[in-house]
């Protein structure tokens, strides 16, 4: 890395939902990546000049999206986003034939893949990482026989819900289905529904807000034993907290974050976190983008990348090839390897909620 | 009666409305080439005749002769094809200038396919369009308002509105006219204006059937007056005999009316 | 029959969300003759006050207060917007419908962007209540309780009002012709004002109510109820408070049994079918249009 | 040419061809909001037909409008002329249910998406050509005894049928029509993205649709011509702390179009006074047209 | 002499570019009829739409039992006590008949049972048709319905554009007796009629408006002895 940086900023779209219904989670994930910016440039940047994250706005909607990626796909280095999957989907096909790495937000491989090798996914395939914690929790609850998954169908997640069948099948638990609308209001009859099957437990995939509702609904028609629910890591957002409140005592959650952990980096960052969101605890997506920043750091530093426009075909090359076989990246809790785009050895937590706070209790590695 | 033959005739007509007969069991008929005059207190049932007859209404009982065909429970858009055309008592312009307005009259004026006409004979088409603002304008200046042709139709004022009606049900040259009060709401020239205008229909071979509670123009145009009320056929002859019938008077006329005529 | 009861049960308390938020809607097409798709989220708005007012005070009262007074207020500043619209536009309900669409837009995005950082907001898991009826699966809350019975009794309500009492003709006559109300002496601003403030008013109640049935808000719980709103609505016969009643109770169990023993992924689908089927059949809505 | 400019046009083009879809309906006075479905049904043939069995462009186009025209004609047997409310319902019915049905097809993807459409050469060269097919189209029913007809339903139902209009046929063949034209957005739309995911056909873009219907003007096809680009390109140029609000800001412009400018930013008023200026010697204008033929 | 009731003072009023009204002055007098009396778009409905506040005034003034009115708001006209019979068969389409009339009653909640049953005893038919629907009344019985909807206000002056419109002449005479009957009870009547021998047989006094002036005015019966008045409005040979 020698050659001379020509740039007077590394400026870093982030196509990020900012307005709009999920504009909630936009504004954390762009918080986290502006705050990683902050951090690198009081250290005096990479290569000496500072980081900026420019902000787009993908409002949800795939014109939108693909418009603003039509602004960047000739100009940028690497791109953080786009975000949600509708975005994804519209706007990613022009970045691939463009040759821009995009760093999107999704937890699964599938995205990833169609997009290879231009996207990077901040898990290895849900078929590999999710199914141990499964089977964890089954074996945390002997005589587990036949429990029953709330499906939600949005995007990646009915794949997740295979994954965690999977999983539960290797231990021989049998799950059986039944999908929440995403515009469902009420949730008895669902439960009703579930219960009229006589599950032994529950696996909830769907939004944070519904996995709520659904165990305050469950205890409503009598069933107590909250360890035997887990939720799935995409609820482990703030409404899930705010919603069940003291109903989720026991229940289970697994998550790609462990909030409790007591690094000094990690502790900073939650601390800043909090005094931004009136005192809320940051949620697994949070850290995503706070990640990426970072990650994107190291690939300036150690490729001689110098900003030139007419370097840029080269350059992005670099850059994508760098992160997507990153080794020993130190994220902001764990150190982890990736491999084709694709994290290799990233583990997932299982925790057990008491009052309103997650607690450590397991750490899965992935199925090799 | 005359001894041409009938364009129109009802057998046993009726229309109900729940509990209300708005028509009763009521037999009409009307010579070709006449103006037929139908009068009737208010509420006897002289709209809803029209509405029968014209199809947008299907009648609870009966029979509708039309041209010699039988036009019961037909739509309205049929019947209008076969050559009846009709104002409404309140008019209602689309917002467009006047001629446009006439020019809606002409739907079914090209019996082309009007898909085929307009895309894939463009000269058929433009040919077509030209006849039909020729006609629509013609039917502008027989009535007086050829210099309105351009003017907005929002603007107009009430008897503007009329004749715009009657332009346009004209202009697909019916053979069977039914007027719903033309000259409601107009002064003394304007009616006999429109006095002229409904003889000069009828003598260019429309029959013309007129509901008006203006008892000098009924009196003075229709060679034919039916006179109903209540849904029911009360009395029927020429004008003269009417304005004397003693349940005519009592029902529809007043003493006032009678006392002058 | 066990599950069934409870199915059924809990059809009638997504019903009573629907009657609700029907009758509002149909309200304000009987009172002002405008579509209010935004009328849902200017329920959820309320209780969104209601769930601050909340932070502040337990006082059941005041947050009650707060709700109704939020939702008139909000409701009241929209109405010169439809009173402007009603001049230009003379009565088109269409027009309504696009402007009331955008000011749903609006309020989401407002919630989604200023208020609670755009996340869901929870009342208090006590307010959802005890079950006033317990047999094995056969379960009914207070919360769902207050809910059913307080729509019945506001169609009732607003039916007395609006068809039996001297206001209710006046809000019918205003909405129909203003320029022939007010040749006949009725105000006509005061009285369109006080339209929507009523309208307002129910509004306010019915976010308190759902508080206490649903027991959370988010930005979009509008968008997720408004169209099954209108649906009802135009089901029923546009207008019709009564019809409403029967076809929100109706698509609330329809829905509850659906989404209990159809195959899953298929629930919603089901009940827009029969949507689309009777709409099909009967354009006029079920009970015959009232505007 | 520039991405950006690439894409601002190509929406334009299927924007304006959407809200065409929108406006022929409503001349009969029907929000036909079952366009949209057909947009997405065609929208993800296209796509299947031309990764799966790799059709050739030209075709897919074609078949994505027939199916928009078959997904129309068959409700409207019975919605051809039904209130204008109803139409709206079943518009949003169907459009719920056909999202339903690709969420639960695997072989379309699924929720998850629908990927790896093949690109075609000179997409918005194509896409602007049909626009200008389907702008005379629309031109020519406007401007012929189908459009008077219309506008004539549009006021009044019953007259219109005693002006021998079959309403409920001219319901169906502009239903239809309009049909047609989702049908060739929707594939354009596959083509354009290159990937589809169900969420991308839903109420906001109806909403979005029919505020640049209402804001350009419902009277005239002309309006959306102009209102079409506006919205399309506001957020392209606002700075990026305003354009966060950009919901607020269309929202508040719509209602403030609406109410200034009572029938949009283009009226029929408007046309016919243009029209006005140039019929200085009306005679001769048509006299000249017949010399020609 | 008798008290002025309402003073019209050289309003005009337009449209945009076109003058609807000039310079007209009217005045009304207690226990009096006055007949407005002109051919199509002579201004009659404009006159009366400008005293009911439906449109602005741009000059003059308008002076309504002492007290000046000019660009009040319409509620408040009608509240004051004036009684507008609008062109044009004017209902609430959606409401019956019976909320119809109980409507008109506004002011007078107390009296509206009162009320109703006079104005049933004038119009029989309305009666028979008090639970229908007013939208599918017939013409002539929407008018009358209209009528029956003003008498129900109480008006201390009533304002009738065109009452006769679309009636049978049977109603026509019944609806003058009415009117006159109203008027022999005290009330003031100011008539808009293009019937213009019927107005002037039936008011004490007229103006004949043309163009959005006032050509004649005098004692009805006078200008019914009037050549010109004779020539251009009753038509010419009466
Ligand atoms: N849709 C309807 N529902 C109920 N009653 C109706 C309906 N349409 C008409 N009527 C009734 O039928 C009767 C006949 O009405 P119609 O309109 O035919 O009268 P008309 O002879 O035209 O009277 P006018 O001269 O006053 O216009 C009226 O009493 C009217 O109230
Ligand atoms: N809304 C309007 N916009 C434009 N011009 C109007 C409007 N209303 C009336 N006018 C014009 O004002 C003039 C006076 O009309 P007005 O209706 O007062 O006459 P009128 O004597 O009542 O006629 P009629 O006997 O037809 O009812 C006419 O030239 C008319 O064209
Ligand atoms: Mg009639
Ligand atoms: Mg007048």
């Amino acid at each position: 890395p020698s050659s001379k940086v020509v740039v007077d900023q590394w400026e870093i779209p982030f196509l990020n939902c900012l307005t709009g219904p999920i504009a909630s989670i936009g504004e954390y994930m762009a918080w986290s990546a502006h705050r990683a910016a902050d951090e690198i440039n009081q250290k005096g940047g990479v290569k000496g000049k500072p980081i900026k994250i420019v902000d787009l706005d993908t409002g949800v909607s795939p014109e939108k999206a693909i418009e603003q990626m039509a602004k960047i796909v000739n100009k940028s280095l690497v791109a953080l986003g786009p975000v949600p999957e509708a975005c994804i989907m519209a706007a990613m096909p022009l970045a691939v034939k463009n040759g821009l790495l995009c760093m999107i937000a999704s937890t699964t491989y599938e995205y990833q893949s169609q997009f290879f090798p231009y996207a990077v996914a901040w898990d290895s395939g849900s078929d590999k990482t999710l199914p141990p914690v499964l089977a964890g929790w089954a074996q945390r609850n002997p005589g587990m026989k036949r429990v029953v998954q709330f499906v939600e169908r949005w995007a990646c997640w009915p794949g997740m819900a295979d994954a965690h069948a999977a999983g539960l099948a290797s231990v021989g638990v049998k799950t059986v289905e039944i999908e929440v609308p995403t515009d469902a209001v009420t949730f008895g009859p669902l439960v009703v529904r579930a219960l009229a099957q006589k599950p032994d437990g529950f696996v909830l995939t769907c939004t944070s807000e519904k996995a709520a509702k659904i165990i305050i609904e469950l205890e409503k028609y009598g069933w107590t034993d909250k360890s035997k629910i887990i939720v799935f890591s995409s609820a482990d957002d703030m409404p899930l907290y705010t919603t069940g409140r003291e109903k989720l005592n026991g229940v289970y959650i697994y998550s790609y974050l462990d909030s409790q952990m007591e690094t000094e980096r990690w502790v900073s960052f939650k601390e800043a976190y909090k005094r931004a969101h009136g005192g809320m605890e940051p949620v697994s997506l949070s850290t995503v983008y706070y990640d990426c920043v970072y990650m994107i750091k190291e690939a300036l530093e150690n490729t001689p990348v110098t900003g030139d426009p007419k370097k840029l075909k080269e350059e992005r090359t670099m850059i994508r090839e760098y992160i997507r076989n990153i080794q020993n990246f130190e994220g902001v809790q764990l150190t982890w390897s990736m491999k084709d785009g694709v994290p290799t050895d990233k583990g997932t937590f299982l925790f057990i909620i008491k009052d309103g706070a997650k607690q450590y209790v397991d750490y899965f590695k992935p199925w090799k | 009666m005359t001894t041409k033959g009938s364009i129109l005739s009802t057998v046993g007509l009726s229309k109900h409305f729940s509990g209300v007969k708005a028509l009763d069991k009521l037999d009409i008929t009307v010579g070709e080439g006449q103006i037929h005059g139908l009068i009737g207190p208010n509420g006897a049932g002289k709209s809803t005749f029209f509405n029968v007859i014209s199809g947008l209404l299907p009648p609870s009982e009966g029979e509708v002769y039309f041209n010699s065909v039988n036009t019961t429970n037909l739509p309205a858009h049929t019947i209008a094809r076969m050559g009846l055309g009709r104002t409404f008592q309140a008019a209602r312009m689309m917002a467009d200038t006047v001629l446009e307005n006439v020019m809606a009259g002409m739907y079914y004026y090209c019996e082309t396919d009007p898909i085929r006409s307009f895309i894939l004979q463009p000269r058929v088409f433009r040919t077509q369009e030209r006849e039909i603002r020729q006609k629509a304008m013609e039917a502008l200046d027989f009535l007086g308002m050829k210099d309105s042709a351009h003017r907005w139709a929002d603007d107009l004022v009430w008897v503007e509105r009329q004749l715009v009606q009657i332009a346009r049900a004209l202009v697909l040259d019916p053979k069977l006219l039914l007027l719903d009060e033309p000259t409601s709401g107009m002064g003394i020239m304007e009616t006999e204006e429109m006095k002229g205008v409904i003889r000069h229909v009828r003598d260019s071979g429309v029959t013309v059937i007129l509901v008006s509670h203006d008892v000098s123009l009924v009196v003075d145009v229709c060679d034919w007056v039916t006179v109903i009320n209540f849904g029911e056929k009360i009395s029927e002859g020429n004008p003269r005999q009417i304005q004397n019938d003693p349940k005519v008077m009592e029902a529809y006329l007043g003493e006032e009316e009678c006392v002058e005529s | 029959m066990e599950i069934f009861v409870a199915q059924l049960l809990n059809g009638l308390s997504l019903g009573s969300i629907y009657v609700l938020l029907v009758l509002g809607f149909n309200l304000m097409l009987v009172v002002a003759k405008i579509i209010q798709f935004a009328y849902p989220h200017l329920v959820v708005l309320s209780m969104y006050v209601c769930w601050g007012m909340l932070k502040y005070t337990n006082n059941m009262f005041l947050v009650v207060l707060a709700s109704i007074v939020s939702c008139v207020i909000v409701n009241v500043a929209i109405e010169p917007i439809f009173r402007a619209l009603s001049k230009k536009h003379g009565l088109d309900i269409n027009v309504s419908f696009v402007v009331s669409i955008s000011i749903a837009l609006l309020i989401t995005d407002v919630m989604s962007h200023a208020l609670n950082y755009g996340f869901p907001i929870a009342f208090p898991t006590d307010w959802v209540g005890k079950s006033v009826l317990n047999f094995g699966l056969i379960t009914f809350s207070v919360g769902q309780a207050y809910a059913l019975i307080g729509g019945i009794a506001a169609v009732a309500l607003f039916f007395y009002l609006l068809y039996r009492t001297r206001q209710g003709r006046v809000f019918r006559a205003l909405s129909e012709n203003s320029v022939l109300a007010s040749i006949i002496g009725i105000p006509v601003v005061k009285t369109r004002i006080l339209s929507y403030a009523i309208a307002g008013l129910l509004g306010g109640v019915t976010a308190v109510l759902f508080a206490r049935l649903l027991g959370s808000a988010s930005p979009s719980l509008g968008d997720f109820v408004a169209m099954k709103v209108v649906a009802v609505s135009i089901l029923a016969g546009l207008g019709n408070l009564k019809g409403g009643l029967v076809c929100g109770l109706l698509l609330g169990i329809a829905e509850s049994l659906a989404m209990g023993y159809l195959p899953g992924s298929w629930s919603n689908a089901i009940a827009f079918m029969m949507i689309l089927i009777i709409m099909l059949i009967k354009p006029e809505g079920l009970f015959g249009i009232q505007i | 040419m520039s991405p950006v400019i690439y894409y601002f046009l190509s929406f334009t083009a299927i924007n304006i061809l959407m809200c065409w879809a929108f406006y022929l309906p409503y001349r009969v006075g029907q929000l036909h909001h079952l366009v949209v479905s057909c947009m997405m049904a065609s929208a993800y043939f296209s796509g299947y037909a031309a990764r799966q069995w790799s059709w050739p462009f030209a075709l897919t186009l074609l078949v994505g409008t027939a199916i928009g025209m078959l997904i129309c004609l068959l409700p409207s047997f019975a919605i051809g002329d039904a209130p204008c409310f109803t139409v709206v319902i079943v518009g949003l019915t169907v459009l719920f249910i056909m999202k339903t049905a690709i969420e639960n097809t695997r072989a379309l993807g699924g929720t998850l998406g629908f990927f790896g459409i093949p690109q075609v050469n000179n997409l918005l060269l194509l896409a602007y050509l049909c626009l200008a097919v389907a702008g005379l189209l629309i031109y020519r029913i406007d401007n012929s005894r189908l459009g008077r007809a219309a506008s004539m339903v549009f006021v009044d139902r019953d007259a219109a049928s005693a002006l021998g209009v079959d309403v409920k046929r001219l319901g169906m063949l502009f239903q239809i029509i309009a049909g047609g034209l989702a049908g060739l957005a929707g594939s354009l739309y596959a083509f354009l993205i290159g990937s589809l995911f169900p969420e991308f056909f839903n109420l906001g873009v109806i909403g979005t649709l029919m505020c640049m219907l209402f804001a350009g003007g419902h009277s005239t096809m002309w309006g959306v011509v102009i209102s079409v680009p506006v919205f399309e390109g506001l957020h392209l140029i606002l700075p990026t702390a305003v354009a966060s609000w950009l919901q607020v800001i269309y929202a508040v412009t719509l209602i403030v179009v609406i109410l200034v400018l009572p029938g949009g930013l283009i009226t029929k008023k408007m046309l016919v006074k243009v029209g006005e200026r140039f019929r200085a010697r009306p005679q001769t204008v048509s006299i000249k047209g017949g010399i020609k033929e | 002499m008798k008290k002025n009731v309402l003073r019209v003072e050289g309003i005009s009023v337009s449209y945009g570019p076109i003058q609807a009204l000039d310079d007209v002055s009217i005045e009304v007098d207690e226990g009096e009829i006055v007949s407005l009396v002109g051919a199509n778009g002579a201004g009659k409905t404009s006159l009366l739409r400008a005293i009911m506040g439906l449109q602005k005034v741009h000059t003059g003034r308008i002076v309504f039992m002492g007290n000046d009115i000019t660009n009040t708001s319409t509620d408040k006209v009608a509240g004051s006590g004036i009684g507008l019979i609008p062109e044009g068969h004017l209902v609430f389409s959606t409401m019956t008949v019976l909320e119809n009339l109980q409507v008109g009653g506004y002011h007078y909640p107390q009296e509206v049972s009162s009320s109703l049953e006079s104005v049933f005893e004038s119009f029989p038919v309305l009666y028979k048709r008090r639970n229908q629907i007013a939208g599918t009344l017939s013409g002539g019985e929407q008018q009358m319905l209209s009528i029956g909807r003003t008498l129900m206000s109480k008006p201390k002056l009533l304002m009738a554009d065109e009452p006769s419109l679309g009636l049978a002449p049977k109603v026509i005479s019944e609806i003058f007796n009415i009117l006159r009957d109203l008027n022999e009870k005290g009330y003031p009547i100011l008539l808009a009629e293009q019937n213009a021998k019927k107005a002037l047989e039936f008011g004490d006094h007229a103006y004949v408006m043309e163009t959005g002036r006032v050509l004649f005015q005098g004692p009805a019966k006078e200008l019914m002895g009037n050549p010109k008045v004779r020539h251009a409005y009753l038509g010419g040979n009466v």
